[in-house]
């Protein structure tokens, strides 16, 4: 049952990194990563028991905390460049 | 299944190459550390696939299991630090980049060869 | 056996993601996509039982790699000029060079082959000597920390270097680093959005909280200091992202920073100093304490708390390094 | 025994529920016509999955201290992930992308 699961989760990943290659704009991008961010998480999780070793859930609550950053980091890099750039459309 | 169990060691040189075509032809001085750090992570690739043993699991003793097996903890060790050490000379470079960048008002290579050449 | 399949699947998304690095032209999207190559190779080298690797892995690349390179490409471009020349030079070298790799691979022992060279010597030493002579669970930490102390020293010592490397290299030459141009008003990070402001000031207790948890607990489950030094400074990068950097320097300034940095690498070399002292070889724990046991686990202890320390100040050196050159422009 | 099995069949349900929601997500993200209508279909399936998969291994968990870090992970992930998506909706929105999907703009 973790198998099914892991599977869904895999493929799953596949389409976010589908959408992540295709774009367009920079925003699927960063959606697609944080998406990609919240299976991986799953996965983790999921994987731990599949392998017998739910001690090692340590690694998914790493994931779950700081995935966030990320994103957070995209927004303020976005807003400066919004700043410097005012005017000029980014991401298309 | 016998060459399944060589598919890692396919992907690695695929990673290695990628990030090494990265490097040599790409004029831009952050694509190329983006390629020296997939480079990196391809090596990483390599070390840890031949940590797994089968029937292993990581390689934190259970108390009471005497007959567990455990993959190889050395190539682990040389691993972690080598990400952490990975981040800060990537660091180092992207500072150089910011430096060359203020410096010549470009990163690409051949730009900043030409600004040299004149 | 079915983890293998999951496994050559990520395999396969990961060299999809990057043929894809290299081919974008936009250095913002290559660098989306690195975040998503690392989070891949975390969950490979997990399945690999690397959970350590998988640990660190994920500390550094999910927030402390994306915020540096966002934050050199927020000084410099983010477009890639077109690439002129030598690109079919350089596949032909890259594919051959490929193909004599995967023609290699074939003596190569099959993963997971408990016949394999690797599994023979030295390693089968280190499982069987750590519960006699160090008696710690995490075999990993205490090859680290104690049977090869002296390479942990030895990277330790490359990040501090490249730590100061950073400083010379973008810090403002007044030798204040950059703390005198500080409090304008750009430098209030994202606090007029309230709900990722009041969510993240929520989530920075429970990250340097866990980070803890992760340097203390390094003995019996994944974790040390390399991965809590990263962790810890995710948490702070993320305080700083949320309120500014200006606040973060208040509550870390740079000058603590400098202090953990050389405090970290102090305290790794005074444990090494402290073994000479006691009469027998640097980095050696077994004479700190009267017990043997009891001195391998305060000499581990000591020396992750230092890399720890060295670890967090340099990614956070790095990181408003970075953030204040920025602001200067 | 009986109690075991119902907890057994219950954590698969939540389970293959949880699948079939993220999957869907995946599916939305990849199809939907514009970045708004990606995001929503990714973000609340995002969430739907996750408590669904996380509360399936939690039954299989049991009371222990697995079991707490997996309600860990869950209250976190529930926190981060409708905050991401409102930032980076925000970040979208800020930078001028419209949400109108016949004026979405094709790249490359």
């Amino acid at each position: 049952m973790y198998a099914a699961t892991a599977t869904a989760i895999l493929v799953t990943m596949a389409l976010a990194l589908t959408r992540a290659l295709l774009g367009p704009t920079i925003y699927d991008r960063v959606l697609a990563v944080n998406m990609f961010g919240t299976k991986t998480v799953l996965l983790l999780s999921v994987i731990a028991f599949l392998n017998g070793r739910p001690d090692f859930l340590d690694l998914a609550l790493a994931y779950a905390l700081i995935n966030f950053i990320g994103v957070l980091a995209v927004l303020k890099f976005v807003q400066d460049y919004t700043m410097r750039h005012s005017g000029e459309e980014r991401g298309q | 299944m016998e060459l399944l169990g060589l598919y890692n060691y396919w992907v690695f040189p695929v990673l290695l190459m990628t990030g090494l075509y990265a490097i040599m032809s790409r004029a831009n001085l952050i694509k190329k550390l983006i390629g020296l750090s997939m480079f990196q992570a391809a090596v990483f690739l390599l070390y840890i696939t031949m940590d797994k043993i089968e029937g292993g699991t990581a390689p934190i003793l259970q108390a009471g299991n005497p007959e567990q097996l455990y993959s190889n903890p050395l190539p682990q060790v040389l691993i972690l630090t080598a990400i952490v050490v990975g981040i800060a000379t990537l660091a180092l470079g992207l500072a150089i980049v910011v430096r060359i960048s203020e410096t010549y008002g470009t990163i690409e290579e051949d730009e900043i060869q030409g600004q040299d050449a004149e | 056996m079915v983890v293998i399949v999951f496994e050559i699947f990520l395999l396969t998304l990961l060299v999809i993601t990057a043929v894809g690095i290299v081919r974008s032209r936009d250095l913002f999207s290559a660098v989306m996509l690195l975040g998503l190559f690392s989070l891949q190779i975390a969950v490979i080298f997990f399945i690999l039982d690397a959970a350590d690797v998988a640990l660190t892995e994920a500390a550094v690349g999910a927030g402390v790699s994306t915020v540096l390179l966002l934050g050199a490409l927020a000084l410099t471009s983010d477009r890639e000029a077109r690439p002129k020349g030598r690109r079919l030079l350089a596949l032909g070298v890259a594919s051959i060079t490929a193909l004599i790799l995967i023609y290699a691979s074939f003596d190569q022992p099959r993963l997971g082959d408990p016949q394999a060279p690797v599994h023979q010597h030295v390693a089968p030493w280190y499982l069987e000597q750590t519960p006699k002579q160090i008696d710690v669970p995490n075999v990993v930490t205490a090859i680290l920390a104690s049977f090869r102390g002296y390479d942990t020293l030895g990277e330790l010592f490359v990040i501090f270097t490249a730590g100061i490397g950073v400083l010379f290299l973008l810090a403002d030459g007044s030798g204040r680093g950059a703390r005198s141009q500080l409090p304008s008003a750009e430098a209030q990070g994202l606090r007029h959005h309230l709900i990722p402001r009041v969510v993240g000031a929520l989530l920075v207790p429970f990250i340097v909280l866990f980070g803890l948890y992760v340097q203390f607990h390094g003995d019996f489950g994944p974790g040390g200091g390399f991965q809590a030094g990263a962790l810890v400074s995710a948490g702070v990068i993320l305080y700083a992202l949320i309120e500014g950097e200006a606040s973060a320097l208040r509550v870390l300034s740079f000058r603590a920073l400098a202090g953990m940095i050389a405090a970290g690498a102090l305290l790794y070399t005074g444990v090494g100093l402290a073994g000479i002292l006691r009469g027998s070889q640097f980095l050696d724990y077994s004479v700190l304490l009267a017990d043997p046991i009891a001195g391998q686990h305060l000499g581990i202890i000591l020396i992750e708390l230092g890399v720890g320390l060295t670890v967090t100040g340099v990614l956070l050196t790095i990181f408003h390094a970075f953030a204040a050159r920025a602001q200067k422009r | 025994m009986t109690a075991g099995l119902a907890l057994d069949i219950g954590s698969w349900v939540l389970m293959l529920a949880g699948s079939f929601f993220v999957f869907v997500g995946g599916v939305g993200a990849l199809r939907m016509p514009d970045f708004y209508t990606r995001m929503h279909a990714a973000s609340l399936t995002d969430t739907l999955g996750t408590i669904l998969i996380l509360s399936g291994v939690i039954l299989q968990a049991g009371l222990t201290l697995a079991a707490i870090k997996l309600a860990a992970i869950m209250v976190f992930l529930l926190l981060t992930c409708p905050t991401a998506a409102y930032a980076l909706a925000n970040a979208a929105r800020l930078s001028g992308l419209s949400p109108r999907p016949e004026q979405t703009p094709g790249k490359d």
